[in-house]
């Protein structure tokens, strides 16, 4: 039971970055892999503020995402120059450029060594406190969070707001005739999107109570793209989709019994080979609403 | 004095190997306009079909290496063949190609590193000990200087061949515009299935020559090719001498970079001076 | 096949794996194998140390079960891997300990799989015994957090006071990998080494996927240092050691315990003469050398492989004696004291879990072997 | 308030060494259509997409109401009042037909359009234009699921929903069925009567001659001659220009 609750944890935080970044790539048609760089923001702010200075998870976690939205408006404003094949490119760079700050400022981020004893969150009313340390109560907030955060996805996709985004995927020049200044709905949903991954960042720092730089490289970006483009792009309940069978089934993979000297690479490959099959057979994902 | 020139050497033998990688890929891209992030796992392979060679097969160094080339050529045709080529056949959007792409790269590694194992492994072992040139105060090994070599007489035949031949008026036609290339008569897919041998072949004898420098893992395709591609757009994207270009100012900055920098923040400075270039120079420095 | 078909064959199989996952026996017999889990990275950038720690743990369970087995019962280690990744380890590490039930997790190598999971190992009572990781930090992780691999501190220390009082200098220049395990030694090291009235005169990283450190070291050597000390594992030293050499970069070499693999000695050849590292102190490792070479294939035995093999050796010495309840080992391995190991002479644990007074030596390669120091 | 809604002055542009549109100074009238008639490559699409912002002018300026411009971006398009079609059909293909008029007529405003309080009376509009060129009941299929001459309707409908005042519509005839001609004209005509400027690039100098208030011949991005319909379709050199390509 432990077990299913810990992958509804990883699932539920896997499925808000996956929501989130569904806003962008799927929505907005901006093919971003910079997505880990406003996740790990979020879960360092929470590391060092709890972990350092014993914050309130809750008021790390809003400052988590206030910084998130201001290197999101900095990095959204680069990108915002760029569109395909460049845009994926530029991301990718900048993704690569603050994992190293992420690895590198050894006095901020402790570098690889990592910042270990982060606290669970406590939830204090008047003179009662309640630490949210069993994975059960945990998995609670995660859910609570990505429900907020799916209700969020949804409320903006239906909006007027939504459907600009859309047109600036299918067609962003002639949008602009129409009297839209694109630039400025890019900035916005990157920026939000950038801040419901911070708040998947501070989720996973807090409930690992560990992080270090590894958790943030390209590789985790390339995942998260892999989730939404399973699940189905432009589609939120495909994002959630997506979160939940890329992170249970390579672990029913653990089950299969294979040979342990080529189980690892195995599930590599099945994920690679996955990726490849559904460009081929099914560009759109499994219940997306996009082709791309 | 003698730091700087060793630090320029440092840089020109980094840029040989970035402009193997950026030769390949330009080409390629020259002709089918996607970023193709197979071309990583494609020097891999080139790398360790030299360590096959030499380690199963007990061949020499050259026969080796030059079947190597020859193997990572086929397995470049084989991926436009398998799957770019239906992909573009039905239209796929450039995006739709890079992730595929990227799917065949995690593949190919994941499979090299089932049958090989993910140990490093230095081809220089075969060829015996290394001979050290001084030039100017600085340093450089023989088998750096070939590959500084190799990456300019590759260039350069490339470029003669590309020039000279009808087969290279084919391809400047088709990257012109595929379309039209095909309605004056030229066979393009057969083309740009010569031109992805030519350009896997090339990373190949990159991932080759790195072997014998340094040595191969199954890991080493993302950030080769990563450089390769920072090169090829920071010279001019599709411009074969841009890709050159750009991969010896890549190598050279890099290395000069660290000069006051920490040696951590190499890969920091290598993508910054994509986003640079990017940002100003979109085009890269010799457009097409 | 379309979309809803696709859809339902995947609740399906999810839905029937999670019901078998919930529903399967998972209380083992008393005859049946003693199940202990392992995470270590085997595959992505750390994948030979985790692959090759996993050929030693193989050798150790081989032995033990050619001997007996644990009271009878052969003994079964269950592979996972961390990546040398947080989540990925502490997914394994939660699949071990609510699934397979071990009493105990070898793991995990890097310190990023151990840090990340040491909670729910804590919190659950499962004990676990890391063989790689070296961050000071473990030391607090908990009661049932052990490791046989000597925490940074000793490492940097030692060759901080070799440095100066054997090889006698005073400027030297640092190299060393980002890793928890590089960073972490320099940290100790440059403390110490300064405090000893020690000069660093240039203190240079690089990313653990870099193979071409010639920067690095040009500007090393322009800052004229007495001796380097060199923190990298076997993929970068091997290029980097003969580079050292290309550009002339003629004084003493020190490396860390990563250097005790024999595939970076006979990979280097003559640019490896001269090179020292530091190691901790064991007896007769011989066989255990043959062995690895019998099943991977080249002699390489990277950092760690030898703490595995031991940490194998450690928990079936407990097992044998208290059982496979976790508490029991925990209380076990706290009093317990293993000779003749493979990675030291004797293994034991302080009250926080780490080993017990690492007792370094220093090794010297020369013509393609590392011979200790007298 | 002026006679000319729209009226450009000597405006220029050149791609490297090519003269797209050179010097070429025309006047659009309130409540008239001027078709623009010309060859291919004389620059009548170059003009359109200057017009609107799409490309930057090298030269020259446009005057809207009176005010000159030196420059005009994309997105100012609609603030002037201009809105366009598309010779090649950019419609926002993988939306619905409903969602791409919607689209042109919500909140510009980022933040106000995330709490769109108008959406009801958007929604009344949309229908009533989808209606008026019959695609009403295909409202809830992807753009890219209509057929080419719903696909021409689906824009010209978009354009009319932008209430501007100078509509560029560029080819919204070829290759059109008679019956979705009839459409087309309708809803020209009827811009007319509403006082807009409309621009119709054409090539049928039949439809010109039905349709047009005024003409304007473009040749190799110059003006060769201009004014109504029946004396300028009758020219030498008009005929020559278009015999000759």
């Amino acid at each position: 039971m432990e077990y299913v609750i810990h992958l509804s944890i990883v699932s539920g935080i896997v499925a808000i970055l996956g929501m989130s970044l569904n806003l962008i790539v799927g929505y907005t048609g901006l093919l971003s892999v910079a997505h880990a760089a406003f996740y790990g923001i979020g879960a360092y702010v929470t590391a060092i503020l709890l972990a350092g200075f014993g914050v309130n998870f809750f008021l790390a976690l809003l400052l988590g995402m206030a910084l998130a939205a201001a290197v999101a408006l900095l990095i959204g404003l680069v990108l915002s120059r760029f569109d395909d094949d460049y845009y994926v490119l530029a991301s990718l760079g900048l993704n690569i450029i603050i994992y190293s700050v992420f690895l590198n400022w050894n006095t901020l981020t402790r570098g690889p060594l990592g910042i270990p004893g982060i606290s669970r969150p406590e939830l204090g009313i008047g003179g009662y406190r309640f630490g949210l340390t069993s994975n059960f109560s945990f998995l609670v907030l995660t859910l609570l969070c990505a429900v907020l955060v799916y209700l969020a996805a949804r409320f903006i996709t239906r909006s007027s707001f939504g459907r600009v985004l859309m047109a600036i995927r299918e067609d962003e020049q002639a949008l602009q005739v129409f009297g839209y200044r694109t630039v400025y709905y890019k900035l916005a949903i990157f920026v939000i999107g950038a801040v419901m991954a911070a708040v998947a960042g501070a989720l996973f720092a807090s409930y690992i109570t560990f992080i270090d730089p590894t958790s943030f490289m390209l590789r985790e970006s390339i995942f998260m793209l892999s989730v939404i483009i399973l699940g189905g792009l432009a589609n939120t309940n495909g994002a959630v989709a997506g979160a939940v069978i890329l992170v249970v089934l390579p672990e029913l993979l653990r089950f299969v019994g294979l040979p342990s000297n080529i189980a690892a690479q195995m599930r590599l490959l099945l994920y690679g080979l996955a990726l490849v099959l559904l460009m081929i057979y099914r560009p759109q994902g499994l219940f997306g609403k996009y082709r791309l | 004095m003698d730091l700087f020139v060793q630090l320029t050497i440092n840089g020109v033998i980094a840029g040989a190997i970035y402009a193997l990688i950026a030769l390949g890929f330009a080409l390629i891209f020259g002709v089918t306009k996607f970023f193709n992030l197979a071309h990583g796992a494609v020097a891999v392979v080139g790398g360790y079909a030299a360590f096959f060679f030499l380690e199963h097969a007990g061949l020499g160094v050259l026969p080796a290496a030059a079947l190597a080339v020859c193997v990572a050529g086929m397995v470049g045709f084989a991926l436009h063949k398998t799957v770019f080529l239906p992909l573009r056949r039905r239209q796929a959007t450039n995006l739709v190609l890079l992730i595929a792409a990227l799917g065949l790269l995690t593949v190919i590694q994941a499979l090299i590193a089932m049958f090989f194992g993910s140990q490093f492994h230095p081809l220089s072992q075969f060829a015996g000990a290394q001979e050290v040139y001084r030039i100017a105060g600085g340093a450089i090994t023989l088998v750096q200087l070939i590959i500084i070599i190799s990456a300019l007489a590759v260039f350069g035949l490339l470029t003669l061949f590309l020039k000279k031949t009808k087969f290279g008026k084919a391809v400047k036609a088709i990257g012109d515009d595929e379309e039209v290339a095909q309605i004056v008569g030229i066979n393009t897919h057969a083309i740009i299935g010569y031109v992805f041998f030519i350009g896997s072949a090339i990373a190949g004898l990159g991932g080759v020559l790195v072997g014998f420098d340094t040595g191969i893992e199954p890991t080493m395709g993302l950030s080769l090719l990563l450089k390769g591609i920072i090169a090829a757009i920071v010279g001019g994207v599709g411009s074969l001498s841009g890709a050159v270009l750009g991969a010896f100012l890549l190598g050279l900055a890099e290395n000069l970079g660290i000069w006051h920098i920490s040696g951590e923040w190499k890969d920091a400075i290598a993508f910054g001076i994509l986003i640079f270039f990017l940002i100003w120079r979109p085009r890269g420095i010799l457009p097409r | 096949m379309n979309a809803k078909e696709i859809v339902w064959i995947i609740i399906a199989i999810v839905v029937i794996g999670g019901g078998w996952l919930l529903l399967r026996d998972t209380t083992p017999a008393d005859t049946s194998p003693i199940k202990i889990g392992f995470i270590g990275p085997l595959t992505g950038d750390a994948a030979s140390i985790g692959e090759n720690a996993r050929a030693a743990v193989e050798i150790a369970v081989e032995e033990v079960n050619a001997a007996g087995g644990i009271n009878g019962r052969p003994l079964e280690v269950i592979y996972e891997d961390g990546q040398c990744n947080g989540a990925v380890a502490s997914n394994a590490a939660n699949k071990l300990i609510n699934i397979d039930r071990v009493p105990v997790i070898l793991g995990g190598a890097c310190s990023g799989e151990t840090s990340a999971f040491a909670g729910a190992a804590e919190q659950s009572r499962t004990v676990t015994l890391s063989y790689c990781s070296s961050a000071p930090a473990i030391s607090q992780a908990g009661d049932y957090i052990f490791r046989d691999y000597p925490s940074d501190t000793f490492q940097g220390a030692f060759a901080a006071k070799y440095m100066t009082e054997t090889l006698g200098t005073q400027n030297v220049a640092i190299l060393y990998a980002k890793s928890d395990w590089g960073n972490g030694i320099k940290d100790v090291f440059r403390r110490e080494f300064e405090e000893m009235g020690g000069n660093v005169v240039a203190e240079e990283g690089y990313e653990q996927t870099s193979r071409d450190l010639r920067s690095q070291l040009t500007k090393i050597k322009a800052a004229n240092p007495e001796a380097v000390y060199f923190l990298g594992y076997t993929e970068a030293s091997i290029p980097g050691l003969k580079q050292a050499k290309e550009l002339g970069l003629n004084v003493p070499l020190f490396g860390g315990d990563a250097w005790d693999d024999s595939k970076i000695w006979t990979d280097t050849g003559p640019a490896g003469d001269e090179a020292m590292y530091s190691i901790v102190y064991a007896p007769l490792n011989e066989e255990f050398r043959i062995k690895m070479k019998d099943r991977v294939g080249t002699n390489e035995i990277t950092i760690c492989s030898p703490q595995a093999y031991d940490g194998v050796k450690v928990l079936s010495q407990v097992m044998e004696k208290v059982g496979t309840d976790s508490e029991a080992i925990k209380n076990e391995l706290y009093n317990t004291i293993y000779a003749g190991g493979v990675s030291g002479d004797r293994i034991e644990f302080d009250e926080n879990g780490d080993l017990v007074g690492a007792n370094y030596i220093v090794k010297k390669a020369m013509n393609g072997v590392a011979e200790p120091v007298q | 308030m002026e006679e000319n809604i729209l009226e450009i002055k000597r405006l220029t542009k050149h791609f490297g060494g090519v003269h797209a549109v050179q010097n070429l100074s025309v006047v659009f009238a309130r409540g008239a259509i001027t078709g623009i008639i010309g060859p291919n490559g004389s620059g009548k699409t170059t003009l359109v997409n200057l017009l609107t912002g799409m490309l930057p002018m090298d030269g020259g300026v446009i005057v809207s109401d009176g005010a000159t411009l030196r420059r005009m971006r994309a997105h100012e398009a609609r603030f002037y009042g201009i809105t366009r079609t598309f010779q090649n059909i950019r419609l926002f293909e993988q939306m619905t037909v409903l969602d791409n008029l919607l689209v042109v007529l919500t909140e510009r405003r980022v933040f106000a359009s995330l709490f769109e309080r108008h959406g009801a009376y958007h929604l009344k509009k949309a229908e009533a234009l989808l209606r008026q060129v019959g695609l009403w009941e295909k409202h809830n299929e992807l753009a890219l699921h209509l057929s080419y001459g719903q696909r021409k309707l689906l824009e010209i409908a978009r354009a009319i929903g932008t209430d501007a005042r100078v509509f560029l519509f560029d080819e919204p005839f070829a290759g059109l069925f008679p019956e979705m001609r009839e459409i087309v004209k309708r809803q020209l005509e009827a811009l007319r009567e509403q006082g807009a400027a409309v621009l119709l690039i054409e090539h049928n100098t039949e439809l010109i001659r039905q349709l047009s208030d005024y003409v304007v011949v473009l040749d190799s991005g110059k003006l060769l001659a201009e004014g109504k319909p029946e004396s300028v379709l009758r020219r030498r050199d008009v005929l020559e220009a278009y015999l000759g390509e």
